[in-house]
């Protein structure tokens, strides 16, 4: 609006702007601080605060230690489980948008319900269960667990993204000869491209971050979240290092982050809110 | 009550190469009913938000009364505008939508009851007082919009597209509502719309725009008779009135090159046309008599295609690229294919320059037909008899 | 080329009607009309048709075959939706392309090329072909749904309201070149709108529709002129027909003296008006008179009067809306050119020729002068 | 909208109005079945091909995440043995486990503990994003700036910013030892004291789950309709008045569906709290999850723990379905409805 010139808005809007700063301070000096201990030398990490003698030093040593294997562990899994998500999901999603059917909402609503059980509650009899059927420790094992991260995300993000597609459009290629997983194909996948991009990331994201599962079903197939803090507890710790790695686990989020803003909304709230 | 004046206004979106409104000069008197026409995109409704006070003034003058408004809130310039979208407040009852600007500026409880329900009764929304606004028929909205407005006794009141939302039985019906509440209560009133019928039936004058320019300000008869340049020809009337290029090939005729179309025109109409070679030629539907039998300047065609409307025919006659469309007292004599000729009245001829699409005019061409219902002459249509 | 019939089509979604019992039949290469208002279950008609949506009962046949259970694609069917339902990451060549190329209809590259280049220069869109869809006016995309449609060479067209998101000065003219071209193509159409000069213009015959319900299936003339119900009436025309209760107070055989709008007036009757009146089980009837019927003020023999409500010029026309002795409103169309003072008195009157008898219990058609339609 | 949805737009209205009938009361019967009547046959066959098609897309995502819901009925039925990860004879006790779940001490402490982590976390969470959400919707530098890069700690796995907490104030490391030793709390000792073990998580918890709330609210904000606060203006109201009569009732919505996703996960977090605490000092911040998880691995009472957390499931639900009831009715009155 136009009207803000009054002497007691110039202070509303100073306020405004200090208070946005002192949150922005919070939300982001951790990163900087983990930032700059990451390339702090050990011998001046207890002497030193922010002036100090810039080194790669801590990068180095964790990428060439074990915890690359790590990464690599989470990426593989990560990734699988994903596209697992993806070419189950997509049909999924379809199907709860467009087709009237009996039970509808109950199966929408069933899968979703898989993302708020208690993540131990699955665990513990699935811990048995991998156990038994060689599952425990095994790339397979997670991707299959993921599942309870990225498909309800991946099935109710797409759900949304489906409906905004107009019907007619459906029937209009169905009218001009293509039988409907034609139409799915030819039409509607390169419709919702976006959101599937946008879903897929951001259930990348979510199986990146994933500890629980790693930490309770798995022990050398391990991925660089559980290990990160491994590190920290462990007897000699070399700080530097530490939040080297953490850095280095963290980095591709923030850029897949940055690269799916659009769509944050409408992944974290399920579709409930359309950003 | 007050008029209102326009000075030089002009507005600027940082983003846009060309302002959204250009220069724009009116003035509104006291009382009047003015309507701003044009496109979507033509600046009405730019300057219909600026005078409310929801868009900022980039130069030039809004005057309410004789006070400059341009720097002032919006609550204070003693406006009230009902929106396109009725933006009623969903949280609160129709009561309570009515009450908040009352209640804003702190009027006393029983005075608010008191104007709510005067104005409830005036618009006839006595019975939606209690209702939320999602409860609400498109058309009741409308009126709880057009009472929101109203209720605090603006000295402008501004309507914005307050009919396009509504189906057509509604609309006309509204229309009419509106007419008559304006001559009881004489706000002055400023109507944004992009319906030439709603804009002519409603307004003492009309200020047709078209990229953010003002093109033609006068009274709705002045306009639709008048217009002062291709666009306003264009867009006023329904159907809209065959515009096409003609050449001159030699004084005397219009021609539609490669075609049987050749117009003898007057001396009178020759005048106009001057030395030019080419000119758009304009004539509205009811303006061309269609028979079978030759008259002298009668156009001869082939009809191409024929609408039977009810209380009217309309008569379509192919030129090449062009198609001129006649409208005629119902009538089951034409179809496609026949041969007949076009007969141009030529009061209701309109001659545009081709290149600036400004009105050929030496001031006093042709003289308005004005009657009044004592009696009537130039009917350009028979009345209709069964 | 196929005619079409439906019998029976019942469709509701859950507890509302969509369309209910709709039998219809339409000719070869007719080309028919649906008309109603918003919600009237016309488009359901066309789904239903299109085999987009599934019928709770009935059944619709095409030319020789039904086609209940044949999916969409099969059923030979072009379609124009009111939301055009283009593909938007397509470009206009590609999507009037899209039909030919699906394993329906496909053809040769060669073929496909010449037919879109066909009907995308009869509809004056060659020139627009390599466009993404986005960067279209709203003129042009439904000109290229048309397209889309016409490259088929379907049994039947199905048009829904494809000119209703065009200005009105677009719609006019479209309306005409659609009218011009549908000689050219001669392909069976049903075409849905809810514009009734559309639905007069372009239909052969209409079919008025509303609430889910076949009100009246006619040439326009019949529609217009002789509307089956009080209803139909209603749904053409604007201004909307007048419509008022008149109490018989006394007949002759060929005139007849009514109290209405609060007034005593006779008009002339013909004996078939006569004997339709003699059939009313009471002395009411209900009367319908269109605005442009109305004759105001001339030459002091009008036998009603009344007081200016409001005034509206539009141009060549100007309604007047009137407020009778009895307070009820009735409008008239007048030319123009004359204006009127509100709340000035004035004095009017109705043609007998151009009154239409309703009864008034059940709302249908009763009579009318047969001097209508226009026979001048 | 999910759980009931919005109106369908309004060019393809007539053909989505049915649809979304349907869908907002999903128990109705498919309206794709013939009623009896005179259907042919072939149209039968033709509905019913079409009735089954769903499934058949459906069926690859059911399977998979069914495949998951197996183990889950195996917990339940675990739960009634004394299995355990470190004996191999299993037996039938019946309630025995729940009965003595609800007799001990442990699992009482876990609860409150749980219900005070999710309580204190949502309601800084809440108030903190809501605020932070009104002062980001406007349009200067900072506020473009801090949309943009406030999402960082909420994409980065929680356990890697409990980390970097855990660095920050580390006694030797830590950047805020300072700071709180001239503000005179030099000896504060963050999670490694059970008085400020608490008090640490919630810190850790609204770092990471605080943009969250801040992005649906704002998304919220943006989504409201702009001509009634146009229309405010031109009437006048104030600040205070458009907020409490405007804003908040069509904002409802968005709040109450936020604090449901903010409660349901606050109330299992177990990642946080692992990476932090481990659920001490001693038991301080004990929660559900992580007294199941202790029960189940380092000490083998699998069984034991599995009626604490289908307590903890049911809680979750129980909260969920009373906030939904709550939120339905919020989108009604925002929409002006009831």
């Amino acid at each position: 609006m136009t009207h803000s010139r009054s002497p007691l808005a110039k202070i509303g809007k100073g306020l405004q702007i200090l208070l946005l700063l002192a949150y922005a301070v919070f939300a982001l000096f951790p990163l900087l601080w983990m930032f700059i201990m990451s390339i702090k030398p050990d011998s001046q990490m207890l002497t030193t605060t922010f002036i100090f003698t810039p080194t790669l030093e801590n990068y180095a040593t964790v990428l060439h230690s074990d915890y690359m294997q790590f990464f690599f562990n989470n990426l593989i899994v990560s990734v699988a489980a994903v596209l697992v998500s993806l070419v189950v999901g997509v049909p999924a999603a379809y199907a709860l948008a467009r087709f009237q059917f009996k039970g509808k909402e109950d199966i929408a609503f069933t899968i979703l319900s898989f993302r708020f059980a208690p993540e131990i509650l699955v665990i513990l009899p699935l811990y048995l269960i991998y156990q038994r059927l060689g599952l425990y420790d095994t790339y397979f094992g997670l991707i299959w667990v993921y599942q309870l991260i990225t498909l309800p995300l991946l099935i109710w993000i797409l759900r949304g993204f489906f409906e905004d597609i107009s019907p007619d459009i459906e029937a209009a290629a169905q009218l001009d000869g293509y039988a409907w997983w034609q139409v799915f194909l030819r039409v509607l996948l390169p419709l919702v491209k976006p959101g599937l991009v946008a879903a897929g990331l951001l259930c990348f994201i979510f199986a990146w971050n994933s500890f629980t599962f790693p930490l309770l079903l798995s022990n050398n197939v391990q991925t660089s979240t559980v290990i990160a803090l491994r590190y920290l507890a462990s007897d000699t710790v070399h700080y530097g290092q530490v939040a080297a790695a953490a850095a280095i686990s963290a980095l591709p989020e923030v850029i897949l982050a940055l690269l799916i803003q659009k769509h944050l909304v409408r992944g974290l709230s399920f579709g409930a809110v359309k950003g | 009550m007050a008029e209102l004046i326009l000075k030089t206004l002009t507005k600027v979106y940082t983003q846009a190469q060309s302002p959204a409104v250009d220069q724009l000069n009116l003035g509104v008197r006291d009382g009047e009913f003015i309507a701003l026409l044009g496109p979507s995109g033509c600046g009405k409704s730019t300057t219909l938000r600026m005078v409310a006070g929801l868009e900022s003034v980039t130069s030039g003058e809004i005057r309410i009364g004789s006070k400059l408004v341009n720097d002032l809130h919006p609550k204070d310039r003693g406006v009230g505008l009902a929106f396109e979208n009725y933006a009623l407040y969903p949280p609160l009852k129709v009561r309570d939508n009515l009450a908040f600007n009352l209640r804003a500026h702190g009027l006393a409880t029983k005075e608010i009851n008191r104007r709510v329900d005067e104005i409830a009764r005036t618009l006839q929304i006595q019975e939606l007082l209690d209702l939320k606004p999602a409860a609400l028929s498109s058309g009741q909205k409308q009126r709880v919009n057009m009472a929101r407005a109203m209720v605090r006794r603006p000295a402008v009141l501004l309507l914005d597209e307050p009919l396009s939302h509504l189906d057509a039985r509604l609309r006309v019906e509204l229309r009419t509502e509106i007419k008559r509440l304006h001559a009881e209560q004489r706000f002055t009133t400023v109507i944004v719309t992009h319906d030439q019928l709603e804009a002519m039936a409603l307004a003492d004058r009309i200020a047709v725009m078209n990229e953010g320019k003002l093109q033609q300000f006068d009274t709705p008869l002045e306009v639709f008779n008048h217009p002062a340049n291709e666009f306003v020809a264009g867009f006023l009337g329904e159907p809209p009135m065959n515009i096409f290029r003609t050449v001159v090939p030699d004084s005397g005729r219009l021609v539609i090159p490669d075609t049987d179309f050749v117009l003898l025109i007057t001396p009178a109409v020759q005048k106009l046309v001057g030395s030019r070679k080419e000119l758009k030629l304009g004539i509205r539907p009811w303006g061309i008599r269609v028979s079978q039998t030759q008259t002298d300047g009668a156009v001869p065609g082939v009809v191409a295609v024929v609408e039977d409307l009810g209380d009217e025919t309309r008569v379509g006659v192919r030129y090449g690229e062009v198609l001129i469309m006649s409208s005629i007292p119902v009538t089951r004599r034409y179809r496609p294919g026949l041969s007949v000729f076009l007969h141009f009245n030529e009061e209701d001829l309109n001659l545009f320059d081709p290149t600036t699409g400004e009105r050929l005019s030496d001031g006093s061409y042709p003289p308005t037909p004005v009657t009044n219902e004592a009696g009537h002459k130039n009917e350009v249509q028979a009345p209709v008899t069964r | 080329m196929a005619s079409i019939q439906l019998s029976g089509l019942t469709k509701f979604y859950g507890k509302r009607r969509g369309v209910e019992d709709v039998s219809l039949e339409v000719g070869d290469q007719e080309f028919l009309t649906v008309f109603g208002p918003a919600g009237a279950g016309k488009t359901t008609t066309l789904n239903l048709i299109a085999g987009i949506v599934t019928p709770d009962r009935g059944s619709i046949r095409i030319g020789d075959k039904t086609v209940d259970a044949l999916e969409p694609a099969d059923r030979n069917v072009a379609m124009v939706f009111e939301s055009y339902a283009l593909y938007p990451q397509f470009t206009v060549y590609q999507n009037m392309a899209f039909p030919l190329r699906s394993p329906k209809h496909r053809l040769p590259a060669g073929e496909v090329e010449q037919r879109v280049r066909h009907f995308a220069t009869m509809l004056r869109i060659d020139h627009l072909l390599d466009r993404q869809i986005q960067a279209l006016s709203n003129g042009q995309r439904q000109r290229t749904a048309l397209g889309r449609a016409l490259v088929r060479r379907p049994d039947v067209f199905l048009m829904d309201e494809p000119l209703s998101h065009l200005d009105a000065k677009l719609r006019h003219s479209m309306r005409a070149e659609l009218k011009e071209m549908r000689g050219q193509l001669g392909t069976t159409t049903i075409y849905v709108t809810h514009d009734y000069l559309e639905a007069m213009s372009l239909g052969d015959r209409v079919a008025v529709i509303n609430q889910g319900r076949i009100l009246q299936v006619g040439t326009p003339e019949e529609v217009y002129f002789r509307p089956a119900t009080v209803e139909v009436a209603q749904l053409f025309g604007d201004p909307e027909i007048n419509l008022i209760e008149a109490k018989i107070r006394s007949r002759q055989s060929t005139s007849v003296r009514v109290q209405a709008l609060g007034e005593d007036w006779s008009f002339p009757i013909t004996p078939e008006i006569g004997s339709a009146l003699d059939k009313l089980p009471g002395d009411n009837v209900q009367l319908g008179f269109r605005p442009a019927d109305v004759t105001v003020g001339v030459n002091g023999n009008a036998s009603l009067h009344g007081v200016v409500y409001s005034f509206e010029p539009l141009g060549t026309k100007s309604v007047l809306t009137i407020d009778s002795v009895a307070g009820q409103r009735v409008r008239a169309l007048v030319d123009g050119h004359r204006t009127f003072q509100v709340d000035r008195r004035i004095e009017f009157s109705v043609p007998s020729a151009s009154l239409i008898f309703f009864n008034p219990e059940s709302t249908r058609y009763l009579v009318r002068s047969t001097r209508t339609e226009g026979d001048h | 909208m999910f759980w009931g949805r919005e109106p369908a737009l309004s060019i393809t209205e007539v053909w989505n109005a049915p649809m979304s009938t349907t869908l907002s009361s999903p128990r109705t019967p498919p309206s794709e079945l013939p009623r009896g009547g005179s259907a042919s046959k072939d149209s039968i066959a033709h509905a019913r091909r079409r009735r089954f098609r769903p499934y058949l897309v459906l069926a690859p995502a059911l399977i998979l995440t069914i495949g998951i819901f197996i183990p889950f009925i195996a917990a339940i039925c675990l739960s009634f043995t004394d299995y355990s990860l470190n004996s191999s004879d299993v037996s039938f006790i019946g309630f025995d486990n729940y009965l003595s779940m609800l007799q001990s001490s442990d699992f009482w402490h876990s609860l409150w503990i749980t219900i005070e982590y999710a309580f204190l976390c949502t309601a800084v969470e809440m108030l903190l994003g809501v605020g932070v959400a009104l002062l980001l919707n406007d349009e200067n530098i900072v506020a473009r700036f801090l949309r943009i890069v406030l999402i960082f700690p909420l994409m980065i796995a929680p356990v890697i910013g409990t980390l970097i907490w855990k660095l920050i104030t580390n006694p030797s490391v830590g950047i805020l030892v300072g700071p709180m030793r001239m503000i005179g709390l030099g000896d504060f000792k963050w999670a490694a004291s059970p008085d400020s073990a608490m008090f640490s998580l919630v810190v850790v918890d609204a770092w990471v789950y605080t943009p969250f709330v801040i992005i649906l609210v704002l998304a919220g904000l943006r989504s409201l309709p702009k001509s009634p606060y146009e229309a405010a203006l031109i009437d006048g109201g104030s600040p205070w008045f458009v907020f409490k009569n405007l804003t908040l009732p069509m904002l409802a919505p968005v709040l109450l569906i936020t604090l449901v996703f903010r409660l349901m996960l606050s109330l299992q977090e177990f990642s946080i709290i692992f990476a932090l605490t481990e659920g001490g000092p001693g038991d301080a911040t004990m929660s559900l999850s992580l007294q199941a998880y202790n029960r189940a691995f380092p000490f083998y009472g699998l069984a034991e723990a599995i009626p604490m957390m289908l307590f903890l499931w049911a809680l979750v639900y129980f909260v969920s379905f009373i906030l939904i009831g709550f939120w339905r009715r919020a989108q009604q009155r925002a929409a002006g409805v009831a």
